[in-house]
């Protein structure tokens, strides 16, 4: 069997990975898939660079973008995983107490923020879009994933841009309070049934020169994988109590991202991507403007 | 020697220490009158600076008692020359603040001190820059300095630990005399620990010799002199009869 | 047995702390659980196995990483030492990595040792080694003089000096640089365990109870993270107690 | 002028290494730019103000913290020093958070300090302040008896002796604390820089950097706070031959 | 003195040496001939411990060239007693192994080591543990770990800085003795510092006596007294003579 090495970001995102190994896929392909687990999106890229790995199983796109456009071709996406409202990630919650019922009632709210220069500047954007602006009608502040429960049910914040599944424990543990998911989609590419596509699964360049045949082999595998994740999310689920950090009790219901293979993407979807890196270029999370054709592959 | 109470400055009673298993005290009794100078002559290890740091309360006593008229060693004012002198003095500060050290502890006022190290400066007529930090001094000289400090604050109680072992051959003798003057004049009850057997009977109202561990007391000696005394007083014949009393106890019980 | 009696309090002491802490609800319980519960939580872990076995491995790790650190720190922190102007050149290199981030480091040990155990073992013995030579150098520049001209005069040559005289005088800071390197050895170990490819360590537990929400079973984690230090510590604590039997006469 | 030279010689002897590492491609210039690149985009960043305004922040951030834990670490370590006995007591405390990594204290002070300035510096004075306070409480303890002895005949009393002995002994050591804590406090506030909400200073710039890959910029950075971080040694090394003339004597 | 150059041991030229701009040797000559043993005699201060350490090679000169029969101070074997000797000593070894150490070094065998280190115990009629740390021991006996760890070696010259300043009154005496007989025995090339001018009379081939800084020699006094000598040569006229006249010169030069 052929290796490949994948880094592996352990969050429910890396979801059809361990379906893809698990279920068989990858050996069914000729493939002896082996995971680095890296908890860091610049480290994976890093191990992408210097040839540790050839894949990266849910690597953050804007990340991608960003070394695509220093370097091209260093990192190739083969699939996507999209959010919205109905595939929810990225939202905006409150602290139980907290009156607002829409995004704009967050004026004068103290708000945390899911780390990173790019949460930190959707989640300012996306209020920017609903007309209020930081310093004048809020403040907000990033803080790690791991204390936006306890910020929250502390009072120390008002309101929290936070991803899954963080947001569905604050909701059951009564700390949070939904205001709105898929901000990223309805307010910033101005359509709430776009996907907004943060991550997927990618390729290095190298790889997919040298051994087409193993590359498309793999994408064979996960495309089968998500496809399974798609048609019966419930029987994979149990694999995210495995492998990927979530409790027993949440992985029944826990939201998922909608996982695409990027030759079934539409040339809207396409385009919703390609405004996605737009935006982030305008905000300087992305360096320079790329075509996201360039780092995306059919296979 | 018997002493009624009033006299007594030191009274020691049923002294213990051991080192370790081995005794080097084993009920040791010692009083000394008030304003006496006691000099302790005895060998190498018999247990001379462990009496004294004992009374000087720095080395806790496996036993007995050590009082100054009743009082603990804390209550009283204490001068202290160590053997070990060179590692006693601070050397973060400069000589002359060595020697105000005392007196600012005892919270003599500022002009006070500088009269005092003057006058001590003139008294031992120090030729060197007080001003110096101790590891710029010579032996001598930080011995000269520890000398100084102890003396600065006219202590109610003196202890000398060999503390003209690295003086020169001149200032040994300025210093005989010195204390000799010093100590009467003030009435400081001290013990003065020398390997010296003429310094020993020149400077000292009573002479204790002490044996080899386990130590006890070869000879007790009461030296009555006249004061002052001169270098000349080396070859009265009291002096000569004393020393050779002394050496003889010496042969007999240490040397042997 | 008296000599744990101090340590034991502490311990205590801390947890009662903590308790206090809970019960006068400084935090929500979400955030800082009971110690109580923390300490059910870890013992169900420690139960199934597979706390132990995380623990351990972050006890190899660490014990891998500070023998290295060891090995290259103190000689050549002790020659350094010895030769004091070498040391102000090399000080700017030491000074330099000794006030980076680990986690800054992360990347450039990654390019070198790849994905793997290695670059955890190394980035923490790169960083326990700094300390400790840095400590040992301390420890002899601040040599007492005399003791070193003794030896000197009694022919013994400058390596034979660092070994009879210069080790011994700064054995005490070395001590105290060794302490420092084995817990920011462990420190290092756990935060690249939780960074960098980890199946296992108590770095993986403590990010992996921190995503489930486990708030119990993350202080438990903690806990034990911090007790191993103190046990590490307590090591040392003996040699010294052993050892330096002259240290202030 | 001639003290610099070590110094000066050590940090180009560095940067010849970094060069050589570049030119014998131990990897790829994306992930390990040469140093010129990196000086030219660090120069870009001064250039335009914003680094230096990163650069002060973080060193406002760190003297701050290294007060805190000055002040904190340097009296309490000798008072715990002088008392060995209590010094062992309140020890599983200190190496247990010594063992700690820094983030894991995060969340609970963020709980304490609230989010903002108050939690960074906050945990990095904690964290130094333990550095400080069991060098100092080692310093104490290994110091020489007899001063101590001769102070308490001279009528010192206990916290006297402590100002006017122990301080002084244990001073050499203080200052290899002060050192480690000051490192420890720049490490600290990078890290927070980076992890916890941040507009400004070296950590966020990493990170941003980071993210960007401008690993020119990156390493640049890291070079800056490195170099920050000696600067601030320095400091120390300078205090040290001007206040610490007795030692080895 | 004027000695041939195949005599001479130890020849000192144009040395010069300053503390803090304060000269305490400028041009200082000095020719010590082989075997002899030099005993200087000087104040305190005034540059003696200072000299023997340029000697030795430990402390840097300013100018001037001190060789030892041409050689370097690193080519040949001395031996040393500190004047401080409690901080020359190795508190991580037992007195035993610190006697050890320098046989060690020159590469003795274990077994002559041994025997060495039982030869001395029993000359020095050591009546303490040597398997004692030096922190353990009383200050004279911690100098007399010190005289023997400098002997061991039998080295070709030996520096003695005030070696018997704790001794006690009886070891001291027997030391002398002994220190006669080995020093002159093994042909070992001595310089003596010490305060005791008896003591310096007795021990040495000659004596240097030194003024207070800047420091010139004061007299050079041979003492060409019949060896050995006992206790009762201090009675004999030829030392007698000496003694005053050293006196008289130590009056005139030094305590002026
Ligand atoms: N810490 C110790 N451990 C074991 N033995 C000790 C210790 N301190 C002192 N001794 C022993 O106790 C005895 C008494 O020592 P002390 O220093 O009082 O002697 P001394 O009479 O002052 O001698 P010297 O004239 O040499 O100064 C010595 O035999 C010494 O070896
Ligand atoms: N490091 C130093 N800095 C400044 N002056 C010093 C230093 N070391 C020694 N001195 C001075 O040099 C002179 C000679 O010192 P040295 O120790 O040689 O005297 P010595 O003859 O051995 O005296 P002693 O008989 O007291 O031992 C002294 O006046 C001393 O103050
Ligand atoms: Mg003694
Ligand atoms: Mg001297």
């Amino acid at each position: 069997a052929d290796r490949v090495r994948v880094a592996v970001f352990n969050v429910s995102s890396a979801l059809p990975y361990y379906v893809a190994a698990e279920r068989g896929f990858f050996a069914a392909e000729g493939i002896e898939a082996s995971a680095t687990p890296l908890q860091a999106a610049p480290l994976i890229v890093q191990a992408m660079v210097a040839g540790d790995v050839e894949a990266a199983s849910n690597l953050v796109t804007l990340e991608g973008a960003n070394i695509n456009s220093r370097r091209a071709n260093t990192a190739v996406y083969i699939s996507l995983n999209g959010q919205n409202a109905q595939y929810q990630m990225e939202q905006f919650v409150v602290r139980p107490g907290y009156p607002a019922q829409s995004l704009r009632d967050l004026k004068g709210a103290r708000i945390l923020s899911a780390p990173g220069p790019a949460n930190l500047s959707a989640a300012k954007a996306v209020l920017a879009a609903v007309g209020l602006q930081e310093g004048r009608d809020y403040s907000i502040q990033e803080q790690q994933m791991g204390v936006h429960v306890g910020a929250l049910a502390a009072g120390t914040f008002d309101a929290a841009y936070t991803l899954e599944p963080v947001a569905t424990i604050a909701e059951r543990a009564g700390a949070a309070r939904r205001l709105e998911a898929g901000v990223i989609a309805t307010h910033l590419l101005g359509r709430p049934e776009a996907q907004a596509f943060a991550a997927g699964a990618a390729l290095t360049g190298k790889f997919l020169q040298e051994k087409p045949d193993v590359a498309r082999r793999f994408a064979n595998a996960w495309s089968k994988a998500c496809a399974l994740i798609t048609s019966d999310a419930a029987s994979v689920r149990p694999l995210l109590v495995q492998h990927m950090q979530t409790s027993a009790e949440l992985a029944p219901t826990v939201p998922l991202v909608a996982f695409r293979m990027v030759r079934d993407l539409s040339p809207q979807d396409i385009a919703d991507f390609q405004k996605f890196v737009d935006l982030a270029v305008a905000q300087g999370v992305v360096r320079s403007a790329i075509p996201v054709g360039s780092f995306l592959r059919a296979l | 020697m018997s002493l009624t109470p009033r006299e007594t400055a030191i009274t020691i009673r049923g002294l213990r220490k051991a080192f370790g298993g081995q005794p080097v005290y084993s009920g040791f009794d010692l009083d000394v009158r008030r304003g006496d100078i006691l000099a302790i002559f005895g060998p190498n290890g018999c247990g001379k600076s462990t009496l004294i740091n004992m009374a000087a309360g720095l080395l806790p006593r496996d036993g007995g008692e050590i009082l100054y008229d009743g009082r603990e060693v804390s209550e009283i004012r204490v001068g202290y020359v160590f053997q070990n002198y060179r590692e006693a003095l601070f050397p973060w500060r400069r000589a002359a603040e060595n020697i105000r050290y005392p007196m600012r502890r005892m919270g003599l006022p500022a002009a006070q001190v500088e009269q005092r190290l003057q006058g001590l400066a003139e008294r031992f007529r120090v030729r060197f820059d007080l001003n110096r930090y101790p590891y710029e001094l010579s032996g001598g000289q930080q011995q000269l300095v520890s000398i100084m400090r102890a003396l600065a604050v006219e202590p109610e109680v003196l202890f000398l630990d060999e503390p003209f072992s690295a003086l020169d051959f001149e200032t040994t003798l300025s210093l005989r005399d010195l204390l000799q003057r010093v100590l009467k004049e003030l009435g400081i009850t001290t013990i003065l620990v020398s390997h010296d057997l003429e310094e020993s009977i020149i400077l000292a109202d009573r002479l204790l010799m002490l044996t080899r561990r386990p130590t006890t007391v070869a000879d007790d000696v009461p030296i009555d002199l006249p004061w002052p005394r001169q270098a000349e007083a080396l070859a009265s014949p009291g002096f000569v009869a004393l020393k050779a009393r002394c050496l003889d106890v010496f042969q007999k019980a240490v040397a042997a | 047995m008296r000599a744990l009696t101090g340590p034991a309090l502490g311990a205590l002491g801390f947890v009662l702390l903590w308790q206090l802490a809970v019960l006068l609800r400084v935090a929500d319980p979400i955030l800082l659980p009971p110690p109580a519960e923390a300490f059910a939580e870890t013992w169900r872990g420690f139960a199934d196995g597979t706390l132990a076995h995380d623990t351990w491995r972050t006890v190899q790790r660490t014990g891998l990483a500070f023998l290295i650190a060891s090995a290259i720190g103190v000689p050549l922190g002790v020659a350094l030492g010895a030769q004091e102007k070498l040391y102000r050149g090399v000080e700017f290199v030491v000074d330099f990595f000794r006030s980076t981030p680990a986690s800054a480091l992360f990347p450039l040990f990654l390019i070198l040792f790849g994905p793997g155990e290695g670059t955890k073992v190394a980035v923490a013995a790169f960083g326990a080694a700094l300390v400790i030579l840095f400590n040992a150098a301390y420890g002899v520049i601040n040599a007492r003089r005399t003791r070193v001209l003794a030896a000197r005069i009694m022919g013994a040559s400058g390596p034979r000096i660092l070994v009879d005289v210069l080790i011994w005088e700064a054995l005490p800071q070395i001590l105290v640089g060794m302490r420092s390197g084995i817990s920011l050895a462990l420190v290092i170990v756990v935060v690249a365990e939780m960074f960098i490819g980890s199946t296992d360590g108590l770095g993986h537990r403590v990010i992996n109870a921190q995503m489930l929400f486990e708030s119990g079973l993350m202080y438990g984690v903690i806990f034990v993270a911090g007790a191993l230090g103190y046990a590490l510590n307590l090591l040392f604590i003996l040699l010294e107690k052993r050892f330096v039997h002259w240290s202030g006469r």
